[in-house]
Parts: C-alpha cells; sequence; structure tokens
C-alpha cells in the first residue's frame, strides 16, 4: 500500500509540475491586466504542433522546437495582446469574449492544418522509465519538471525582486498612477504577454513529449490552468506552484485510494473547498477594505 | 521654467480649460487656488500628459512638454503627487515608496530616499509592511506626498497635499514645502487651504470654470480681496 | 437515373477524426458502387453534423430536403439517436456502423440499421481471452458511454466463466495513467489488461504500462488501436499489443469485393484503408445495393428501400451481415488483431487467423 | 406590461408569419429551433450578467439538471411534459441552492466555482446510474403531446413551444429589471459596500437573481430533452451550453433583454446558413473572427448597433 | 440612540478602536476627532457593519448590532459616508437615490428625492452618471444625499467637507444645520477642522491611537492641553 501511495504522490508531483507551468502564463497575464487569455491553452498547441512538426518532418528532437515554438507562440501572444488592448469598455469581460473567440480560431486553424489525428512523440528515449527507488516516470517528466521549477523559480524571482516585477504589479493596481511612476504600461503588458508565451512555448513542448495532443485539446488546457490560478490567488507565483502540485497529488490519490472515474470530481471538489475557505484563493491578498 | 500656453483640454466631448496660460519660473513656488470644479486638477493631469490637450502648448525650459506620454516625466525631472486615491492600494508602503523611484536613473538612490521620506513621515515607518490599501485618509496621503519625492525631482505638481490631513500633519507639510523650495526645487502647488498655500507661495493664480482669473505675487495678495472674489460667483 | 443519398457525419467537432474515417469508406463505396453496377449511378451529399445532436437532426432534414433517398452515417449514440429519429419522422432508412449503444436498436424504429454493435466487440475480446486461457484481467475503460458500455459486458461475461476482473473506470480527461497501472501491478496483479478507449487513451495506458512494467501477459484493447496509423505513429508502444481489426495489415484482400475496396481506396487517398473506412464502405454499399433493387422494383419512394435493406444477406468486409427485425447485424463478430514487427496479424477467430498469436507478449 | 407596436408585430410575424412561412421546411425550422434553445439560455446567463453582476462559466449545470428532472419525471413517474419542464426549471433551482456558497465569490472566481459545478453534477450523472441511466443515457424520452389535434412534437409545434417559453422568460426579465430590484441589483455592480449600507441586501437579490437564471436554463434544458428525446451526461451537461449562448449573449448585447435572443438567431443561423457552406470544415473559425470583430468594433453587440443605425437613419430622413 | 460600550477593534496586532465608549443622543450633533489613523473611520465601519469588532458592543436605539446584518442597520435608521466616495457607479445621481430610498425605508417617494436632490445642490447633476461624470466635490455631496434618501435617524459623515472650497464649506455647514432641524437627525461628523466642528457641533469625542481621551462641549475640549498637543502639535493653540 505505502508502494502505492508513495507512487502517487510522485506522479502527482510531476503531473502539478506541469499544470503549473501551463498555468503559469495564464497567471502572469491575469495577473498583470486582469485579463483572462481563454486563448492560453491553444498557445500552449500550437507549441506542441510546432514539436510535431520538427519531429515528424525534419526527424529532429522536440526539444530543437523550442526555438520555433519560441517565435510562433510568442508572436500569437502579442497579436493577442494587440487586439486586447483595442478593446476600451467592460475590458474585463470583453477580453474573456475576445480570447475565446480567438481560441476558436486557433483551434480550427490547428485543426484544418493539421487534421484531427491524435499526435504524440515517437522517440521512445523520452519515453524511457526512469526509476530511483519505488519511483517510476517517464524521461520527459522528469526533465521537464526540473524545467519547470527552474522556470518558476526563476519568475517568481525576477517578479518579485527586480524592477520589473514591481512595475507589473503597480500596473494591475492603478494604471493612471503607475504611469505617474515613469511606468509604461503598455511595455509591462506586451513583456508579460511576451513571458506568458515563453512559459506556453516550454508547456507545449513538454506535453507532447510525455503526453497526447489533439486539436480539441487547448480548451480543456485552458481549464485546468485557469482553475489554478483561481486557486493560487491573483497574481501569485509560488500560489500556482502550490495549487499545480496540489491539484497533481489529489488527482493522484484518488485514482490510488478510490476510483479514476472520480479523479476530475475531486479536483472539482478540491478547488471549490479551496475557495469556500479562502475565498481569495490560496496565496490571494487578503480581503481589502473599501 | 514651465509655460503652459492657451491650453485647452477636456474629458472626451467635455471641455473644462479654455485658453489657459501659467508660467511657472525655475526655483519659485507657483500657487493655483480657485473654487471646486474650476479644473484645477484637469490642469495638473493635462501637464503631466493624462489627459490630452485640444489646444495649446506646454514647455518645460523651452523644451514641449505635451506630446510626451506621461512615464517620461519622472526622467524629464517632472514628478506629481496626486490626492491620496492614486496609492497602489493592494501593494505594501515601502513598494508604493520604492515605485516612486522607477526610472533607471533614481533607483540607485532610492533606498536613501526611501529613508528620507520616513524620516519625513514616521508614520510611514511604523507601517512599512501595511498594504496601502488599509492605510487611514489621512495616511495615504502621506504616502503620495512621500512617494512623490523618491526622484528628487525639479518640478513638483502637487494637487490638494492637505486634503484629509490633521492640523499638526498639516504645518508639518507646509513646513517641508517650504524646505523643497529652499532646496531650489520649482513647484505648483494647488491647494484649497488658500491661508497657508499664499503663505508659501511666491505666485499666485485663482482660476474660475477654466480659466485664469487672476495672477498677482504673493506678496501683492490680498485674501479679503480674493475671496470677495469667489463669492462674486 | 442518378439516385441522392445524404450522409451525415462529423467532420468538425470531437468527433471529426472518426467522422472523417467514415467519410471515406462512404466516398469509395460510391466509387466502386458507380464503376460495377451498370445500371445505377449513386450521388452522396454529405452534411456535417458538427459533433452535436441538434445539428445531426439539422443535417438530415437538409437532406431529406435535398430529396435523398435514405442515409447513411453518424457518429456518436447521442447524435445517431435523434438524426435516426428525425429520418425515421420523414421515412428515410438510416445505416450506420458508429454507435454501438443497444438502446438505439430498442427503439422499435423499422427503418434504423447498424451493421455493428456492442455485443461482437464482447465477443471477440472474450473470444481472444479464452484462446489464452488467464485466469484473471483488469480492465480500464473510459466513462463514456460506448466504452462503459463494452467494459461491463465483457465483465459480466468473463465473471460468469469464473475469471477474476478487476475494474478501473477513469474520466476521459485523465492523462496521466501511472497510479492506475499501479494499482494493477500491486493490487489486481491481473494476467492481462483490457483497454476500452480511444487512441489517445491507449497512447497514455500503453506509455504508463512501459514505466511501470506491470506483470502482464497481454495488453488488449478494442477499437483504433490495430490499425495501420497506430503501426505507423507509436512503433515502440505496439509491439504485441491486440486490437479490434477486421483485416489484417498490410490488408491482403482475398475477396473480389475486397480487392475493388482496396484499389479505390489507394487511388482516392493514396493510404491503406483503416477500420473505419471499411464500416463506412460495407454500410454504404449494402444501403447503395437495397436501393438499386428498391428501384428496380419500382418501390424506392414506398418504404421499399428500408424492405430490401431488411432483407440483406450478403458477405462482406467484415462477415456476414444479415439484420434481425430490430435492425441489428446478428452475424456481426469483430476479429482481434495483434501488433507484430511493425504489422497487424489477425489472431482471432481462429477461421479468419493469419498470424499466430505471440502470447506471452507485451512491448516492454 | 407595456409592449409597443412594433414588438407586437414581432410577436405576431413570429406566432403566425414564421410557421406559415417556413413550417414545411424542416431544415431551416430546426435551425431555428435549435437557435431558440441557445437563445433561451443566453437569456438567462445575460440576465446573471447584467442584473446579478456574475459572469457564469457553468449555466450547463442548470441545462442538465433540467433536463435530467423533466426526461425522469415523465419517464419513470408518468408526469405530463408541460409540467415535468416546470419542475425541470424547479430542479435547476434547487442545484443551485448548493451553488449559494459561492455567492459571495466575485469575477473569474465566481464564474469557474460554478463551472465546477456543472462538472461535478455530470460526474453525478455518470455515476448515479441506477437512476440516470449512467453514461448510456435515456433513449425515448416523452415527445411533445398532440394538443387539439395538433401535434406538438413536429417541427411546428416544438417551436411555438419554445417561442412561448421565451416570450415569458422575456417579459419576467423586463418585470424584474423595471422594479427596483432592477436598480438595485446594477448598483450592486463594483460597488457592493456602497450598496449594503443604504439597506439592500445583496446576498439575497444575487440568489434571488441565481435562481431565476437556473430557473429557465432549467426550463430550456427540459424543453431541449423533449424535443431530442434522447439525453446521456456528456451531452446534458456539455460545455456547449455555455460558450454558445455566451457568444449569442455577447453578440447581441448582453446588457440588453432582445439582445442574447436577436444574437443567438443570428450567429446560428449565419454560421448554419452561410458560413458552414462557404468553409464546411472549418466554419466556427469565421465564427471566431467574427467575434473578435464584434468585440473590437461594437463591444456594446448588435442591439446597440442596430439601435444606432436605426437613429441615423431617422435622423437621415 | 446609539451607544458604543467597551468597543474594540483590531486588525492583526494593530488595535484600531481600543475600548471606547461614546453615545450619541436623536437629536445631538457630535463630532470626531483626532490625528491620522486614530480609529475614527474604522469606528464608523464598526458602526455601519462593515468591520467586525473583536469586543465590546454597539447599541442603537438599545438594540444589540452585533448579529444586525449590515443591510438591516439601514432601515434601521444608520446612514453613513464614506471618506473616498463610493457612489453606487453603474447608476445616475437620481437612480443612486432612488435605490437609497427604496432600499433604506422601504418605499418610493420621488418628491422626497427632488428635495434632498435640491438639498445638496445636485438636482441639475441628477441625470449625470456617479462614477465618471462627476467632480471630488460632486460625489461628496452624492454621498450625503445618499445617506439621507435612507430617511436615517443617525447620520455618520467622514470628512464630507475635505477638499471644499471655503465658500462651499460654508453652505455645506448651513445646510448640516439646516438638515438637523428640519429632518431631527442626530449626526455625528468627522472632521480635522477646529473651526468647523466647534461652529456645528454640541457635543466632540476625541480619539488618539484608537483611545477616547477626551469626550464634552467643543469648548472644554479644545481647551485640553492634551488634547490640542496631540491635535495641532502646538500647546500654545
Ligand atoms: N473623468 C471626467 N469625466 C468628465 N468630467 C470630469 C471628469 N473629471 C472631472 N470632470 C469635470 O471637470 C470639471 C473640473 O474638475 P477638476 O477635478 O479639474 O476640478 P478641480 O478644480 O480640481 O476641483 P476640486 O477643487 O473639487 O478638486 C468638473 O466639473 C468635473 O465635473
Ligand atoms: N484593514 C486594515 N488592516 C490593517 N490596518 C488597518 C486596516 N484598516 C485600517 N487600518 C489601520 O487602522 C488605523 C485606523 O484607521 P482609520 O481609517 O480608522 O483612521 P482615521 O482615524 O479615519 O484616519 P484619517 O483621519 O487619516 O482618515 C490606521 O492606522 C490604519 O492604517
Ligand atoms: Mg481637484
Ligand atoms: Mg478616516
Amino acid at each position: 500500500m505505502s508502494e502505492l501511495i508513495l507512487q502517487a504522490l510522485y506522479s502527482g508531483v510531476l503531473q502539478g509540475g506541469s499544470y503549473a507551468l501551463i498555468a503559469l502564463g495564464l497567471a502572469l497575464v491575469f495577473g498583470t491586466m486582469k485579463v483572462i487569455n481563454l486563448a492560453h491553452g491553444e498557445l500552449v498547441l500550437l507549441a506542441a504542433y510546432m514539436a510535431y512538426m520538427v519531429e515528424s518532418k525534419l526527424g529532429l528532437s522536440p526539444l530543437f522546437a523550442i526555438p520555433l515554438a519560441l517565435v510562433l507562440v510568442c508572436t500569437c501572444a502579442v497579436l493577442v495582446y494587440f487586439l486586447v488592448s483595442l478593446i476600451r469598455k467592460d475590458r474585463e469581460l470583453n477580453s474573456l469574449i475576445l480570447t475565446y473567440g480567438i481560441g476558436i480560431i486557433l483551434t480550427n486553424a490547428v485543426l484544418l492544418i493539421w487534421s484531427a489525428d491524435v499526435r504524440s512523440t515517437s522517440s521512445a528515449w523520452f519515453q524511457d522509465a526512469v526509476v530511483v527507488g519505488p519511483f517510476y516516470s517517464m524521461r520527459s517528466e522528469l526533465l521537464f519538471f526540473v524545467v519547470a521549477s527552474v522556470l518558476m523559480a526563476g519568475l517568481w524571482w525576477w517578479l518579485s525582486r527586480s524592477w520589473y516585477g514591481r512595475a507589473v504589479r503597480a500596473v494591475s493596481s492603478n494604471r493612471d498612477a503607475a504611469k505617474l511612476m515613469g511606468i509604461n504600461p503598455r511595455t509591462t503588458e506586451i513583456v508579460s504577454f511576451v513571458v506568458a508565451g515563453i512559459l506556453a512555448s516550454f508547456a507545449g513542448v513538454a506535453i507532447f513529449s510525455y503526453g497526447v495532443i489533439q486539436p480539441a485539446f487547448g480548451h480543456a488546457l485552458t481549464v485546468k490552468a485557469f482553475i489554478i490560478t483561481v486557486l493560487a490567488g491573483i497574481g501569485s507565483i509560488p500560489g500556482v506552484m502550490v495549487g499545480g502540485l496540489l491539484l497533481g497529488i489529489a488527482e493522484a490519490l484518488t485514482v490510488t485510494l478510490a476510483s479514476s472515474a472520480l479523479q476530475e470530481l475531486v479536483g472539482m471538489a478540491l478547488f471549490l473547498l479551496v475557495l469556500f475557505l479562502m475565498p481569495n484563493g490560496l496565496f490571494g491578498a487578503k480581503a481589502r477594505r473599501g | 521654467m514651465l509655460e503652459i500656453a492657451n491650453v485647452r483640454a477636456g474629458y472626451g466631448a467635455i471641455n473644462i480649460l479654455w485658453d489657459l496660460s501659467i508660467s511657472v519660473p525655475t526655483g519659485q513656488l507657483t500657487t493655483i487656488i480657485g473654487p471646486n470644479g474650476a479644473g484645477k486638477t484637469t490642469l495638473l493631469r493635462a501637464i503631466m500628459g493624462l489627459v490630452p490637450l485640444s489646444q495649446g502648448s506646454i514647455r518645460l525650459n523651452g523644451q514641449p512638454l505635451d506630446g510626451s506620454s506621461t512615464w517620461h516625466m519622472l526622467e524629464r525631472g517632472v514628478a506629481m503627487i496626486p490626492e491620496g486615491r492614486m496609492i497602489f492600494k493592494d501593494m505594501t508602503i515601502e513598494e508604493n515608496l520604492m515605485l516612486g523611484a522607477f526610472p533607471k536613473a533614481h533607483r540607485a538612490a532610492s533606498q536613501a530616499n526611501c529613508d528620507k521620506a520616513y524620516a519625513m513621515f514616521p508614520r510611514l515607518h511604523e507601517r512599512r509592511t501595511q498594504l496601502a490599501g488599509t492605510l487611514s485618509g489621512g495616511e495615504a496621503q502621506m504616502l503620495a506626498m512621500a512617494r512623490g519625492l523618491m526622484s528628487d525631482p525639479k518640478l513638483l505638481i502637487i494637487d490638494e497635499p492637505s486634503l484629509g490631513l490633521a492640523p499638526v500633519v498639516v504645518n508639518e507639510l507646509f513646513e517641508i514645502l517650504a524646505r523643497l523650495k529652499e532646496e531650489g526645487r520649482t513647484i505648483v502647488l494647488v491647494e484649497q487651504n488658500t491661508h497657508k498655500a499664499v503663505g508659501v507661495a511666491d505666485q499666485v493664480y485663482l482660476m474660475q470654470s477654466g480659466k485664469v482669473v487672476l495672477s498677482q505675487p504673493a506678496a501683492e495678495v490680498s485674501l479679503e480681496a480674493l475671496h470677495e472674489l469667489y463669492f462674486a460667483r | 437515373e442518378e439516385l441522392l443519398v445524404g450522409a451525415e457525419i462529423p467532420l468538425t467537432g470531437s468527433l471529426a477524426r472518426v467522422g472523417s474515417g467514415m467519410n471515406e469508406g462512404i466516398s469509395v463505396a460510391v466509387e466502386v458502387f458507380n464503376k460495377t453496377n451498370g445500371k445505377h449511378t449513386i450521388k452522396v451529399i454529405t452534411a456535417d453534423d458538427e459533433s452535436a445532436p441538434a445539428k445531426a437532426i439539422a443535417a438530415v432534414e437538409k437532406l431529406a430536403g435535398q430529396g435523398v433517398v435514405a442515409i447513411t452515417g453518424g457518429y456518436g449514440s447521442n447524435n445517431i439517436g435523434p438524426a435516426s429519429d428525425a429520418a425515421n419522422k420523414l421515412g428515410l432508412p438510416y445505416i450506420t456502423s458508429g454507435g454501438v449503444d443497444d438502446s438505439l436498436t430498442e427503439r422499435g424504429i423499422k427503418t434504423f440499421f447498424r451493421i455493428n454493435n456492442t455485443a461482437g466487440y464482447r465477443k471477440a475480446m472474450v473470444g481472444l481471452l479464452a484462446d489464452m486461457k488467464v485466469k484473471s484481467a483488469s480492465v480500464i475503460y473510459s466513462t463514456k458511454e460506448a466504452t462503459a458500455d463494452l467494459a461491463k459486458d465483457v465483465q459480466k461475461e468473463l465473471t460468469a466463466t469464473g475469471m477474476t476482473v478487476g475494474m478501473h473506470a477513469f474520466d476521459p480527461a485523465i492523462t496521466d495513467f501511472k497510479p492506475i497501472i499501479n494499482k494493477i501491478r500491486l493490487q489486481d496483479k491481473s494476467e492481462v489488461i483490457l483497454m476500452a478507449g480511444y487512441e489517445n487513451d491507449y497512447v497514455g495506458i500503453l506509455r504508463a504500462a512501459k514505466v511501470l512494467k506491470p506483470d502482464v501477459k497481454a495488453m488488449i484493447g478494442v477499437w483504433s488501436l490495430a490499425t495501420p496509423k497506430m503501426v505507423a505513429d507509436f512503433p515502440d508502444l505496439m509491439p504485441s499489443v491486440y486490437g479490434t481489426a477486421l483485416l489484417p495489415f498490410p490488408a491482403e484482400f482475398k475477396s473480389a469485393d475486397g480487392k475493388l475496396f482496396a484499389d479505390a481506396y489507394k487511388k482516392l487517398y493514396n493510404k491503406e484503408p483503416d477500420y473505419l473506412g471499411q464500416f463506412g464502405y460495407v454500410q454504404s454499399m449494402i444501403l447503395f445495393e437495397a436501393i438499386a433493387r428498391a428501384a428496380d422494383k419500382g418501390t424506392l419512394k414506398k418504404g421499399g428501400v428500408a424492405e430490401e435493406l431488411a432483407k440483406t444477406d450478403r458477405e462482406t468486409l467484415i462477415g456476414r451481415v444479415r439484420f434481425n427485425d430490430k435492425g441489428d447485424n446478428i452475424n456481426f463478430v469483430h476479429r482481434m488483431g495483434q501488433h507484430q514487427n511493425g504489422k497487424i496479424a489477425i489472431v482471432w477467430p481462429s477461421d479468419a487467423a493469419t498470424g499466430k498469436m505471440n502470447f506471452p507478449g507485451v512491448p516492454w | 406590461m407595456y409592449v409597443s407596436k412594433t414588438g407586437l408585430a414581432v410577436i405576431a410575424a413570429a406566432y403566425v408569419a414564421v410557421p406559415l412561412l417556413l413550417g414545411s421546411n424542416n431544415y431551416v425550422m430546426s435551425l431555428i429551433v435549435a437557435a431558440m434553445i441557445i437563445g433561451g439560455i443566453a437569456l438567462a446567463w445575460a440576465l446573471l450578467g447584467n442584473l446579478g453582476g456574475m459572469v457564469s462559466f457553468g449555466h450547463s449545470a442548470f441545462f442538465g439538471v433540467g433536463a435530467y428532472v423533466s426526461a425522469l419525471l415523465t419517464m419513470k413517474a408518468g408526469m405530463p411534459i408541460f409540467a415535468a419542464m416546470l419542475l425541470g426549471g424547479v430542479g435547476a433551482v434547487v442545484a443551485s441552492l448548493v451553488m449559494l456558497p459561492v455567492l459571495r465569490l466575485k469575477g473569474p472566481y465566481f464564474a469557474l466555482a460554478i463551472l465546477a459545478y456543472a462538472h461535478i453534477f455530470k460526474i453525478i450523472a455518470t455515476e448515479w446510474s441506477s437512476v440516470t441511466g449512467g453514461s448510456a443515457g435515456l433513449a425515448s424520452v416523452p415527445r411533445f403531446p398532440e394538443l387539439m389535434g395538433f401535434d406538438l412534437s413536429g417541427k411546428t409545434g416544438s417551436y411555438l413551444i419554445i417561442l412561448t417559453v421565451l416570450l415569458a422568460f422575456v417579459a419576467a426579465y423586463r418585470a424584474i429589471r423595471a422594479s427596483h430590484y432592477g436598480i438595485a441589483l446594477r448598483a450592486m455592480h463594483d460597488s457592493e459596500d456602497a450598496t449594503r449600507v443604504v439597506g439592500v441586501n445583496s446576498t439575497l437579490l444575487k440568489a434571488l437573481m441565481l435562481f431565476v437564471s437556473a430557473f429557465m436554463t432549467g426550463v430550456v434544458g427540459a424543453f431541449n430533452v423533449h424535443y431530442i428525446n434522447f439525453l446521456e451526461p456528456d451531452y446534458a451537461f456539455s460545455g456547449l451550453w455555455v460558450t454558445l449562448p455566451i457568444v449569442a449573449a455577447i453578440f447581441g448585447g448582453y446588457r440588453t433583454i432582445l439582445g442574447p435572443l436577436v444574437g443567438a438567431v443570428t450567429v446560428y443561423l449565419v454560421d448554419q446558413l452561410i458560413f458552414k457552406s462557404l468553409i464546411p470544415s472549418g466554419h466556427q473559425l469565421v465564427l471566431g473572427a467574427l467575434l473578435v470583430a464584434m468585440i473590437i468594433f461594437s463591444p456594446g453587440g448588435l442591439m446597440p448597433l442596430l439601435r444606432k443605425d436605426s437613429r441615423r437613419k431617422h435622423a437621415a430622413a | 440612540m446609539l451607544r458604543l460600550e467597551d468597543l474594540s477593534v483590531r486588525f492583526g496586532g494593530l488595535t484600531a478602536v481600543n475600548t471606547v465608549s461614546l453615545s450619541v443622543g436623536s437629536h445631538e450633533v457630535v463630532g470626531l476627532v483626532g490625528p491620522n489613523g486614530a480609529g475614527k473611520t474604522t469606528l464608523f465601519n464598526a458602526v455601519s457593519g462593515l468591520v467586525k469588532p473583536s469586543s465590546g458592543r454597539i447599541l442603537f436605539d438599545s438594540v444589540d448590532m452585533l448579529r444586525t446584518p449590515l443591510h438591516r442597520r439601514a432601515r434601521m435608521g444608520i446612514g453613513r459616508t464614506f471618506q473616498v466616495p463610493q457612489p453606487m457607479h453603474e447608476l445616475t445621481v437620481r437612480e443612486n437615490l432612488i435605490v437609497a430610498q427604496r432600499f433604506g425605508t422601504g418605499a418610493v417617494d420621488a418628491r422626497k428625492i427632488d428635495e434632498v436632490l435640491d438639498f445638496t445642490n445636485l438636482t441639475d447633476k441628477a441625470e449625470r452618471h456617479a462614477a465618471t461624470e462627476l467632480a471630488l466635490t460632486e460625489l461628496k455631496a452624492l454621498e450625503v444625499a445618499k445617506a439621507l434618501a435612507t430617511n436615517p435617524k443617525l447620520l455618520m459623515l467622514d470628512e464630507v467637507l475635505a477638499g471644499l472650497e471655503t465658500n462651499g464649506k460654508r453652505r455645506f455647514m448651513g445646510m448640516l444645520k439646516e438638515l438637523h432641524e428640519k429632518f431631527a437627525v442626530g449626526i455625528l461628523i468627522i472632521e480635522h477642522d477646529i473651526e468647523t466642528i466647534s461652529n456645528l457641533c454640541h457635543r466632540v469625542a476625541v480619539l488618539n491611537f484608537g483611545e477616547l481621551i477626551a469626550d464634552g462641549t467643543p469648548d472644554e475640549v479644545f481647551r485640553d492641553p492634551e488634547v490640542m498637543k496631540s491635535y495641532t502639535g502646538a500647546s500654545d493653540a
């Protein structure tokens, strides 16, 4: 039994790391602009398809897709930003619809270009088992868990310690006041989108190398990312990490201790529970006075 | 130092400032007073580029200021101390202060300036890590003031700094303003406390309905006559 | 005389992939029929149902409006149900291979025909296990309708023969199968793993199994697994894995019908036909022939097509097809194929086998 | 209640002209009915958003519960369909009772919490197979009856039913919006504390709006199940019941009452009749582009745009 | 009418209001003064229900307010303004008042609303949107108007005069006096300006670091050297 649970915890942690990586880009943009980019999952998916192209057409390791994905996905992210910044009224709601529309466009474009087939890496290297004591995992899971951890730690350090991080939070808190401080909100926001694009690129290549992709997959990714962002509390990077891990572990434990059919149920229940007990998320700022 | 010539500005279709001209000499404190809704805040926002001009020009040391973005103002030595509501509510006091020194040139001195600000307003030092959104009205006003000084600006634009401050702090505030003037800074001050404002000012402008109706050296201003003008509405 | 037939299939949405597979088969059927039947020509009008029931109804009604005499197609029982209902109301026969739910044939609709069913898949899986003579199995299945039904049927039958069966349902949204496989490895300790899912699920399960290496003798799945596409896309995952398959790969078509199909398919799509194409072909071919017979008798507009369909009794790519009074193909039994050296050999039933079962055998 | 002359004309046309002109074309009628189903949910969604200030991503929860309640009541208890449809709405309200704790959440938190409920309901419907038939679902759900020799289960009959339901919704929405509760509800957006200190019980008001919205969605879900005669968890709680109505509502203008309905009919028909024939397999791409363009060029939706247009014409005339 | 008994409010380690006992009679105008951050606004928030007291009691018309929900306090007759104006954003000025009246009193009376608009000088702004089309001073007037529309017995005003020009201040003070007489409301008012307070109030309470350090007539209180030290920094004033 303990062996089962240990493995479940391990799987959960690895899975949680990948959840967090996907969620991070969404959380960053949300924290900066209060905009939920519903096309984020599609951006991740786009990167995954780049990996597929590099592997199937060039015969290279999916890792070589990262530069290509960075260029394409970041360009798309900046495009999304420009569209969002054209919104004048009711940004919070309208951007939701706008990015949803972009998501539809991307999903269908992916469908038209790559068809509805299921794709995944065919390189065995990524899937080989790595066994450490009682812990089993795929090589790619471990690899990208490390990559995700490094990215997250770096981003966290950057946002909490650097002047740029301060600027991000200032812009999201009070745009006009931020301008008075010498901050160009547009630059800040674009940088956030670009960083989100970078994160999405890595996440996409990671997914392709240990999971399965399909054109309709983007939406599910967005929802997962969104849930973790809300769990985390707005703009909290440690929150995203903890939220991702919590979700991953809860899912893996449910499968192990109860039924695998209940995995999603438990994820949702956990989400509701955290919201009831901590309405601002795990790491959200305290409720504020009016 | 600052030349405002023939400025017209407003919000969308509503025009607030009508052909307004003001000149602010270097090293002096110029105060702008006037009834509520005269457009004083609008003028200050227009200087900072937060409200677009539809006519006229604003020049700093002969260089045009209008057309350059708000976020370049600090680099050019212009800082605004807005009313207390324009703080970063979900950041701590210290973070708010640090943001006052955001432009690269000022970052090196940020810690030292922060300490100076704390010396000026000990209350802020006590509450260093409190979220600015939970500050009392007066505390927020102090924070806005302190933050504006973080970049050692040459030209300070101040909007109703005494709003919501207790008398003891108001007195201190005007002492601070006098000291800033001595340091050679140029100041534009909008204030409802006419008595005190005229007391520290070199030049006084009276605004009404978006126009300048009076401009006098502070020494010549008679408060009685000024109030007369107020009542004349 | 050109006869119009409607094809209502998902070309977009969640079922787009399987839908387009079926669509290929339908096109091939048209090609073959028009070439071989000197008298009648068939023209198919296709309507995308976007994998949604309301749109499936609309698609059928649109096709009816365009004057089709029957409908071929449909994927997913929840789309097929309402769509065939609508077709029935409009007096159009509806033939499909896209939904195995038993409730479809229990509605008492006289114009509904289906060439495959859960029972056929169950028989194949259970039959294969009997050949293997194993005593225990673990079933991993998606909670989706078709897979859950099949899994439960299989479980019932296997326990009746005295086997121990562990059941593991999973939500379709799940991506990491390691915890499930680990449970099988450490708790069930079954001899074989049965999988009822779809392509992405198989890939996930097999990957997890390859990592954890449970001590099993065989990995057995159902549809979408023993396919040329899987051979090509996942060479490392597939060795020795079983799945339902009508024909071996590379296909050797022995019958004349089979040769016609294979040639036309190659010509149109320049790839190896898979089971989706084969089913789509068979259902459409049967329909076209019934239409031709009804046209000859002059009963085309008088319910003749359904009558003729009911009388079908014919050897096809998927075996002999005969409908009972509910419209279900009573003869339907699937075959099991096994991935062997980049090929697929039919290993069950023995009379159709093209190769020897590689047992015990797993991909790792 | 006041109804303008054009309003009456439109209602009359909807009841008489549409069936007469299009009734024989099953295809178009089924598109219209499907669009009106989306429109009904869109209306309910917009009511919650406009009056309650709450954006929901989980209306499929109410749709599904309404459908299941009505289907089960008619199939297992033999209840008459129209009574069961109303109880379907009530069932959705009961389901929304368990959502009351999330009312204190705001913005995306609320939106997602509701989505979580929808997921949970779906899983319950899948797992509780003794009652719901599990993932296999329910087939042969009773269809609408004959009324005075007129078959309501036909296209025209179904159309008249959903039309009546929608009109009732519109009337209810109008009544609520015009009442003081309507103004208070609008007041609560962004200023909840300020509204509460003048005596508004904001929690209760929001709860009421959630109930109304849930009820409407539940009734539409119930209608749909008797129209399609088939139900399974994936379908009943499908995300489509959220995304399409949101698109429709925003497209038409979610701050208006008729906007969601007009939006639903426009989006659905244009998509199915025009885009689909232009690009058969990627027509949703055009839909996405349309959405993006709409948000950027007319964020208030179609209704304000139309109004502005007609005003301009009036002015020109 | 309002009685606070040993009221304390704590935020984490900070005691914003510390065992304050204070009462306001039904026809009294009471000033609440004290340096910045003394806890004045927090005290208002506790009475109107926006923050929970950590200990002590709040009695209004002898009813314990501890279990009274926020919205019911308005109906019972507690009206307040916010130091940072909080209009109901999506409504026009008039609609703001309609909501306040309808839910604060249970009925709508258009005449009374016109009266309030007139009283607060907002008549020509009545159809403007509160959030975007009003200057700060007009927003403050709206704060008062909203509170008035709920027909309060006790009106709590938080620095409504701050930022007003001298002239406007006088007008506003006249209005408050009239209000007190005409509508017979008790008033608890926060203000920093001693002159204003002396002019308006029957009684003055002084808070310092959350504690009540004086409570008496303006003359008494403003002669108290301790008060004046904490307040103006000058012991000679
Ligand atoms: N965002 C806005 N949109 C439209 N009108 C505005 C806006 N902000 C202010 N106004 C209007 O502009 C006019 C001038 O306002 P402004 O704030 O500049 O006055 P002020 O002189 O600073 O007054 P005060 O002494 O009250 O601060 C007022 O009549 C006000 O109603
Ligand atoms: N939510 C909170 N969390 C932490 N501290 C708070 C909170 N709200 C208020 N405070 C602190 O409590 C003290 C009292 O605040 P309050 O707003 O009551 O002061 P005030 O007397 O109204 O001051 P002012 O005259 O400046 O408006 C302040 O120091 C403030 O920083
Ligand atoms: Mg101002
Ligand atoms: Mg205060």
